[in-house]
């Protein structure tokens, strides 16, 4: 196999294509593997309801955060979630714009992946509040306290960023998806399922109108998530890059997250394409050619993010302002060197396996360095967050941050909630976008005859 | 095949989706307007007292002036309830034996004071001191209604934030000369000092009078 | 306001009023031991912080929301000059062993809210030292509840009564035979009054006067140098010269304020004409030695030959009679001793001499002498006649004992003390007590001795009961009650009257009495007068004559066993806790000790070299041992403690201090007064210990922080300190407002004594949060001291900095919250609005200065005092809350409402911990207002920002630090500050 | 009212019938089709309406906040100027952003007068192809000669199905 194998299969039709793909999401029963994955998710996410409950009565000190740590795991994850669902709306929105043939398979999944990671990023900023039900005061709305949002707060930049960016996904998501819908209600057997796909596709068959204007818009909608999704790990970045914390005060924050968010992204979608095109056996429409360019991507933003590692060293030392070099050192010698390493070694040092295409094809580096670059990236928050606040600018206020249970179920129940997320999406949501992939195929069709 | 759905179900869903549309807004005007009502502000509402006061009789009726029981509202912040003591320095001498009387006269023999429900209450981290406003020519019924008028005493005004700072924002207009401060049937009229006069006369700082810190602790 | 009668009731009733039911606290209280058991131990403070606060809440009164929930409650009669949510002041005076410390309670409807010094009176001068303050919790503390008892089992008045009748017939016939009083130091007149009155009465009566922490020291050292206990009245602000060894002068001296105020009023070059040089020489760290200029380190044995050395130094040769120890004490002298001691000789008469209350008499008695020879009396000090009570028949706690064990002890009055739990366990007291048929305590709480002896009688509360006390200059005040008894207590005076029949039976009438016969012109005038005053005119002890008495002060003394580097154990007064009877004080457990910045405990502080040795590291328990007895404990590092010397803090590990203190720390009773060398051998056990310093570190503090110079760099520059030029900044500078309030903080004047911190804590309703809390730092307090180490951790030199909001004019805090909740107004305060915050808490992370609070529990609903104790008006936050310093926001709204009713420009404001300051350490006003004493102290050449290149523009500035070492001493001068602006 | 369905296995057999029936001069067919007819996309005004509903809510905001910064509540933060109009551009950004994507789906649906659940081609059996591989087209007539003759036209170029129904 190699980098200049098709994108698809050549014996790939549109009507096996079409009654495959249906047939994943119209199955009676749900695969073996399916309940063996989805259970232990579903349990993860009772743990996760359970933290929110105990949290909401309790108040966030049942977290670890304190004095000065006073953000933590609820902020870091948060990050680190976003960047997921962000990669994932870059390869559906800005690889389509620059119309990527190899996209086109993997989109669907993508876009689960950018929707599923946007809701339980999306969990976060309001589990973090001390005050939680409170959290409607980051609307403006016309009060009786005659009160607005303080627009010059990066957080409320952030707040509303999350907003639209979320609200985006879903209408980009179920937009892409409507002919799809089409497709399956009209494979479907039982009434049930015609009923239920047939609302949701909102009576799509096809004509000449349909076509058209959702080509144009789905075009434009794209035009529009590239720049929103670069501008909410932008903001997020200013989050941080907007206060005068020693770690934080840095210009080149926005670019290094959303070099973050390319490189989980990457990593996410590899990991789930792998199962997934091994388990319902869609070789034939993601074929090693698509690993074969997600690695060579995944390579290209590590790379970035080794830049941007490299550029806050320099600036730490070339400024020389004190407090950012004794708290750039604890986080390299201190207590939390591990972290700091670990990200180096994950989201730096593995990556470079890629440079080998024989490595870029085999499948078990590949998982491993994903899986790597999935821990790095949230040591990397870790780093960012938490080294950088137990060491501010006077001695007298250090302190440490340790993660308490509470701290780690949420992560691991938000996790739950993404995998439950898409397994409910591979079973009932055709996996693939087969109308983009009827024109890939016809292309290539007209592609050979033209050859032959 | 036969198809899916009927005929109907094409208007069914347009009108469905549409009122789900309608929802967003209508769900909007609920969340703005129902702080504003007088329902969630309890206005109006006359609370049950262990005793029927009724400032109509004695305020309106026999023109007893507000200082006579509210005796602190010139010096302090709390404009003071009257103790037993100032109730039975007349009805030690009429109405001695009036049935609706009896938990006074009960406060004043065992000693335990009577105990009035709350009718006009502002949060905790609201200070607001009743000295300076008086000072300063904002009359009682600014904030408390025509008293003189209500049998029973109930809230009249909404006393929301926004009620406070709509004269915080603009105090001319609500003061009144210092003979009608007490007074509140009292109206602006035309021989009314004009507002920049009632600012002069009474010194009204020249400080912000919007700032958080006025009013919050 | 003098009356008792009606001022109480009328208290009483408010009280009443407050709370919605009748006797609201008792019950409640009543609650509290079973809650506090029923915890089991070790108990999570914020656990039973909680459970205690869910009480309240049951009650209808939590801490935060409405007062009344939706009740009004006026009263029946209102009194005279009482006016709703109007404070009232009246003065009284805090008694901590026998002297006493001029204070003035302020009450908001009849209810003591805060404790402030007393300006008018010599031991204040308007300065409450911590224990004064905090006594505001003790005063409401539920455990105060636990009633009368008879060995164990709850009593009545009656019963008591009865007993106390039988007694009197019993010893009148037998003349006393068999009665002992056992109390503290008495300078109480009326109370010495009695006590004499009943050793009259009963001829064959013992009376014994001991205090835990004793002063016997410096009376018999007094008593060897001038044949009579007498006491000194210093004259700090007179020294040029200052030489204090193991000094306590700030920490458990009787007029600790007093010195602190009159030595700082030479401690700042830029307004005392000659800045004074202050040299210690001390084994444990003490308040003085962290501010000297020269801090000397010497174990106990050589404190002791320096001691002769300097004697024989400045007292010329020594007589044969001590040759030998002087030659010894010649042999090991420190090369600074020379230059120090010609320091003294030439500021002669501006010289003076300090020697703590723990060294032997023999020690005060050299430095009587020395101080003589130097001509300081009249000058830096004078010798007054006694000021604690003294009588011929007295007996020593230790022949007590005796007695007791010998059944030669009849009846035992202990009153408010507790030798149960504070007098060495060696002497057997407790066992002792049994032996005593009719034993009576008079305590504050139900403790140890209250519940060891026959009865136990709860002490009626300062603030509870008449009584009088002389500070310790000997001026007398009179101490009337704050309110009447929230429990039923008894006092001294109201005891003691049941032995004796003429006497009136109530306290009032006892102390009316006392002064009627001391007070010329009309009485009741003069006693209104001294009432409102706080203290009686003229009142001071006089000043004495005596001369020295050549021969014993000559005698040097001799150097204890064991050598060099034996080890050797000081037992200290905690700086919190006393002798334990603060134990049950949440506020004062949740004070960071000075130094090492501890919390909730109390391990043994040793020397970085011992913990080398032992291998030891903070936390881990180490066994004291001396003989037979030994103690666990855990260790904590103090640099700069003397190497082979540890400090034990008494005061804690009580069993029976209440809810709050039982079982925390470490009781060290079992190895006090035993002889023979103590041996520390380290264990395997690990204790977590709070100390709210997360990081103790040694590292040259960076100027930005806390700028510090010598006396000679001042005087070659005296703008060494200064800012640079402000950056050029974008925004306006000062906003429009009337006032413009900043405050200006002297490093030069702080002696980390904590006063400014537990004031904050009460005027601003603080939550205490737990030792569980502060070791996941969280602690509250809105203002904190930090502390530096310099140098080498051997002998290092520290640096104290009190530090809180600095209400940035460019407050980075205000544009990173979402909603708004923290801002600016008009008059630049950087405003907090609790009801405005959601908890977001990127304020906290955005502040350089990390003054931010936050909430992360609802702590408010959680503390263990009722609702009528906190202050009415400041909110008391909610959980997930931001809080901080806000210039106690309050006082300026008064000050700002009290101006505008009369159209007035706004007068003069004082911030909490400026009044609090015994140093005066704090300045705060309004710069707008050039003549206002802020505005004069920010024209200092030392005033500077902190982390001015953070371009904040910070409303609070600090005076740099300046220190006078002696240039002949060249070793440990405090290196200079890099990185300062040019001159 | 009745109506024709034809389908076609390709591309090219929908092409050709279209020509055939515009050659006959019948161009009112509507074509459905498993993916876009290569029809070029331009043309379709929902890219403006969504050009000017980003713009109106990017605008809108941004004096919305003016306004609450502005007038309504002036605030003093830290002592930044009130109009500190470059910290309103990122919301502004967002939201005008998510009103172009609202405008862009509703727009749509709107255009296309979707949802039509229920279109009486659905009653062929034949047309559940057309989201598969069929390539359809449909012509509508009261006049039955006219069907007759479009029928016959089709017939010719053997479409995969052939079905009236009528609509």
């Amino acid at each position: 196999m190699s980098a200049d194998e098709p994108v698809v299969d050549a014996s790939l039709t549109m009507a096996s294509m079409t009654d495959r793909i249906c047939a994943i999401a119209l199955r009676e029963h749900a695969f073996l593997w399916w309940w063996i994955a989805f259970i232990p998710c579903a349990a993860l996410v009772g743990l996760l309801v359970v933290s929110i409950v105990y949290l909401f009565y309790a108040g966030v000190g049942i977290w670890g955060i304190n004095w000065p740590v006073m953000w933590g795991f609820a902020i870091l994850s948060y990050v680190w979630w976003i960047a997921i669902a962000s990669g994932g709306t870059i390869i559906s929105a800005l690889f389509f714009l620059v119309r990527a043939d190899w996209r086109d398979s993997i989109n669907r999944i993508a876009e689960s992946m950018m929707l599923f990671g946007a809701a339980a990023a999306g969990i976060y900023p309001i589990l973090h509040l001390g005050r939680p039900w409170l959290f409607y005061w980051l609307f403006f709305y016309p009060n009786v306290m005659t009160l607005w949002p303080q627009f010059r707060s990066p957080l409320l930049w952030d707040f509303w960023a999350l907003f639209t960016y979320v609200f985006a996904s879903i209408l980009f998501w179920y937009f892409g998806l409507v002919p799809d819908l089409a497709s399956v209600r009209d494979r479907a057997t039982t009434a049930r399922k015609q009923r239920i796909y047939g609302a949701l596709a909102l009576g799509f068959r096809g004509t000449r109108r349909q076509w058209k204007h959702l080509r144009a818009t789905y075009g434009v909608m794209a035009a529009i998530m590239a720049p929103v999704v670069v501008s909410i790990h932008s903001i997020v970045g200013l989050d941080f890059a907007g206060a005068a914390t020693p770690g934080w005060h840095s210009t080149q924050f926005p670019p290094f997250f959303v070099f973050g968010a390319l490189l989980s992204g990457f990593a996410i979608v590899l990991l789930l394409v792998i199962p997934m095109r091994r388990l319902l056996n869609l070789e034939d429409m993601m074929t090693g050619r698509h690993l074969d360019v997600l690695c060579k991507l995944l390579l290209t933003s590590s790379l970035l993010i080794c830049y941007a590692y490299s550029m806050d060293a320099f600036t730490t030392f070339y400024g020389g302002d004190q407090a950012e070099r004794t708290m750039f050192e604890a986080r390299v010698f201190g207590d939390y060197r591990p972290v700091y390493w670990g990200a180096m070694l994950f989201n730096c040092l593995l990556p470079q396996l890629f440079w080998s295409r024989r490595l870029r094809r085999h499948i078990p580096t590949i998982v491993l360095v994903c899986l790597g670059v999935v821990v790095g990236m949230w040591l990397e928050r870790y780093e960012i967050v938490v080294t950088s606040l137990h060491r501010p600018h006077l001695p007298s206020a250090w302190g440490n941050f340790h993660g308490t249970f509470w701290d780690w179920s949420t992560l691991f129940g938000t996790i739950g909630l993404f995998l439950s997320g898409i397994l409910l999406s591979v079973r009932y949501i055709p996996i693939v976008s087969m109308h983009e992939m009827r024109s890939l195929i016809a292309e290539n069709r007209s592609a050979k005859e033209t050859g032959a | 095949m036969a198809a899916i759905f009927g005929p109907a179900a094409n208007l069914a869903s347009k009108v469905f989706l549409l009122l789900a549309a309608a929802a967003l807004p209508g769900g909007m005007l609920l969340w703005w307007r129902w702080p504003k009502t007088d329902y969630a502000r309890n206005r109006r509402e006359a609370v049950a007292q262990p005793v029927p006061f009724s400032h109509q009789h004695h305020v309106a009726g026999l023109g007893i002036d507000c200082r006579f029981c509210h005796a602190s509202v010139e010096v302090s912040s709390n404009a003071g309830l009257p103790p037993t003591y100032t109730c039975m320095t007349c009805h030690s001498q009429i109405w001695t034996k009036a049935a609706l009387l009896a938990p006074v006269r009960e406060s004043l023999i065992t000693g335990i004071p009577i105990v009035w429900r709350r009718v006009t209450d502002l949060p905790d981290y609201v200070y607001f001191n009743h000295s300076i406003h008086i000072a300063k020519g904002v009359g009682c019924e600014s904030c408390h209604g025509e008293v003189a008028t209500m049998a029973l005493t109930y809230k009249a005004k909404a006393l929301t934030m926004k009620f406070c700072l709509d004269c915080h924002r603009n105090p001319g207009p609500r003061l009144r000369p210092k003979s009608a401060i007490f007074d509140t049937k009292w109206h602006r009229t035309a021989d009314t000092p004009s507002p920049a006069t009632l600012l002069g006369i009474y010194h009204v700082p020249d400080r912000n009078l919007t700032d958080c810190s006025l009013c919050h602790r | 306001m003098s009356s008792l009668n009606t001022r109480s009731d009328r208290l009483w009733r408010s009280l009443e009023e407050a709370a919605a039911e009748p006797g609201f606290l008792a019950s409640v209280a009543q609650e509290f031991p079973q809650l506090a058991a029923s915890l089991g131990k070790p108990v999570d403070r914020r656990q039973v912080l909680k459970l205690m606060g869910a009480v309240l809440i049951m009650n209808g009164l939590q801490a935060c929301g409405s007062k009344f929930g939706g009740e009004l409650i006026p009263a029946v009669k209102i009194p005279p000059n009482i006016i709703p949510a109007m404070p009232n002041f009246y003065a009284s005076a805090h008694v901590l062993d026998g002297y006493a410390s001029g204070i003035v309670v302020k009450h908001n409807m009849g209810r003591p809210i805060k404790v402030d010094g007393n300006p008018n009176h010599p031991a204040s001068l308007g300065a409450a030292d911590v224990f004064a303050q905090a006594q505001l919790l003790d005063f409401y503390d539920p455990d105060r509840a636990a009633g009368l008892s008879r060995q164990g089992i709850p009593s009545d008045r009656a019963s008591l009564e009865k007993a106390l009748e039988a007694q009197r017939s019993a010893l009148s016939g037998s003349g006393g035979t068999g009665l002992r009083l056992l109390t503290g130091t008495v300078t109480s007149p009326t109370l010495a009054g009695r006590i004499d009155a009943v050793l009259e009465r009963y001829p064959e009566a013992r009376w014994v006067s001991w205090d835990p922490i004793s002063r016997s020291g410096v009376r018999q050292g007094a008593a060897l140098a001038y044949g009579r206990p007498l006491e000194t009245r210093l004259r700090l602000e007179r020294a040029d010269v200052l030489v204090a060894i193991d000094g306590d002068l700030f920490d458990t001296d009787p007029g600790r304020s007093r010195h602190a105020r009159d030595f700082s009023s030479r401690r700042n070059p830029s307004r005392t004409a000659e800045m004074s040089r202050v040299y210690a020489i001390e084994s444990t760290p003490t308040l003085l030695g962290s501010v000297a200029d020269h801090r000397f380190i010497a174990g106990p044995a050589e404190i002791i030959g320096i001691t002769a050395a300097m004697a024989d130094l400045i007292l010329g040769s020594s007589a044969a009679d001590s040759g030998a120890a002087q030659g010894r004490a010649m042999a090991g002298v420190p090369p600074w001793l020379g230059p120090m001691v010609a320091d003294m000789k030439a500021a002669r008469g501006r010289v003076f001499m300090h020697i703590g209350a723990s060294q032997p008499p023999r020690i005060h008695a050299l430095a009587h002498a020395i101080n003589e020879a130097l001509g300081a009396r009249g000058e830096t000090f004078e010798l007054i006649e006694p000021v604690a009570h003294m009588s011929g028949r007295q007996q020593e706690l230790r022949e007590l004992i005796a007695d007791m064990q010998g059944h030669r002890v009849e009846s035992l009055l202990i009153l408010d003390s507790n030798p149960v739990y504070a007098a060495p366990a060696d002497w057997g007291y407790a066992e002792a007590l049994r032996q005593v048929p009719f034993s009576l305590a008079l305590s504050r709480r139900a403790d140890e001795t209250g519940r060891s002896a026959t009865w136990f009688v709860p002490r009626a509360h300062d603030w509870e009961a008449w009584s009088d006390a002389r500070a310790y200059d000997g001026t007398a005040g009179v101490l009337q009650p704050q309110s009447l008894p929230l429990y039923d207590g008894m006092s001294e005076l109201e005891l003691l009257g049941r032995y004796i029949e003429s006497a009136p039976a109530d306290s009032e009438a006892a102390v009316r009495a006392t002064w009627q016969a001391r007070m010329t012109g009309d009485f009741e005038i003069r006693w209104r007068e001294a009432l409102a005053a706080g203290v009686i005119p003229g009142s001071a002890s006089p000043t004495s004559h005596a001369a020295l008495r050549a021969a014993p002060a000559r005698t040097s003394p001799e150097l204890p066993g064991g050598g060099a580097d034996a080890l050797s154990v000081l037992f200290r007064a905690d700086p919190s806790l006393w002798d334990g009877r603060f134990a049950n004080n949440p506020w004062l457990q949740e004070l960071p000790r000075p130094l090492t910045k501890l919390v909730w405990d109390n391990p043994l502080l040793i020397s970085p070299a011992l913990a080398h040795e032992l291998e030891l590291h903070n936390g881990d328990v180490a066994r004291l041992s001396i003989g037979q007895a030994s103690v666990l404990a855990p260790v904590w590092i103090l640099p700069g403690q003397a190497r082979h010397c540890i400090t034990a803090l008494l005061g804690s590990g009580r069993r029976f201090a209440g809810s709050i203190g039982d079982g925390q720390g470490v009781d060290y009773t079992p190895l006090l007064a035993l002889p023979g060398t103590p041996k520390l051998t380290k264990t395997s056990g690990h204790v977590d210990l709070a100390s709210t310093v997360h990081h103790n570190l040694l590292l040259e503090t960076p100027p930005e922080i806390l700028r510090h110079g010598t006396l000679a760099e001042y005087r070659a520059n005296p703008r060494f300190a200064a800012d640079s030029d402000h950056e050029p900044h974008l925004y306006r500078t000062v906003p429009p407002g009337p006032a413009v309030w900043a405050m200006s903080v002297d490093l030069n004047a702080c002696i980390g004594c904590n006063a400014c911190v537990i004031a904050c804590q009460a005027e601003n309703n603080i939550s205490v949060v737990g030792k569980s809390e502060v070791l996941r730092e969280r602690e509250m307090h809105w203002l904190r001291i930090d502390r530096y180490f310099e140098g080498s951790a051997t002998a290092p030199q520290s640096f104290l900095q009190p530090v809180l909001c600095m209400h940035c004019e460019e407050a980075p805090c205000e544009n990173v919250c979402p909603v708004g909740a923290t801002v600016h107004d008009a008059e630049g305060l950087n405003v907090m609005v609790y009801n405005r915050c959601v908890g977001t808490r990127f304020c906290s992370n955005n502040c350089p200065y990390k003054v931010r609070r936050f909430n992360f529990f609802a702590y408010g609903r959680e503390q263990y005092r009722p609702a009528e104790s906190w202050n009415p008006d400041v909110t008391v936050r909610a959980r997930g809350v931001m809080e901080k310093c806000s210039y106690c926001l309050q006082r300026i709204a008064e000050a700002r409402i009290a101006a505008d009713r009369d159209s007035l420009p706004v007068g003069e404001v004082k911030t909490a911990c400026q009044v609090a300051c015994p140093t005066q350490a704090f300045t705060f006003g309004n710069l707008a207002d050039p003549s206002s004493a802020v505005s004069q102290r920010k024209q200092s050449p030392l005033d500077y920002a902190m982390l001015e290149k953070q371009n904040t523009r910070p409303r609070t500035t600090y005076e740099a630090l300046v220190r006078n070492p002696n240039p002949a001493i060249a070793a440990d001068l405090p290196p200079p500050a890099p990185g300062r602006a040019p001159a | 009212m009745k109506a024709l369905l034809a389908g076609f296995a390709t591309e090219q057999g929908l092409k050709s019938a279209l020509q055939r029936l515009s050659a006959a001069r019948i161009d009112y067919a509507e074509t459905y089709t498993p993916m876009p007819p290569d029809a070029d996309a331009s043309g379709s005004p929902v890219p403006l309406w969504m050009f000017v509903g980003g713009m109106l809510g990017f605008i809108g905001f941004f004096l919305l906040m003016t306004y609450a910064d502005v007038r309504a509540y002036p605030l003093d933060i830290g002592g930044r100027p009130t109009f500190a109009w470059p910290t309103f551009i990122p919301i502004a950004f967002e939201l005008g952003a998510l009103c172009a994507m609202v405008t862009g789906f509703f727009g749509y649906f709107a255009l296309c007068r979707m949802p039509v659940l229920y279109d009486p081609v659905d009653e062929c059996e034949s047309f559940r192809e057309a989201s598969r591989n069929g390539w359809f087209l449909t012509v509508h007539s009261d006049d039955p000669e006219l069907l007759d003759r479009v029928r016959s036209t089709l017939q010719a170029l053997d479409p995969a199905s052939l079905e009236e129904f009528s609509a």
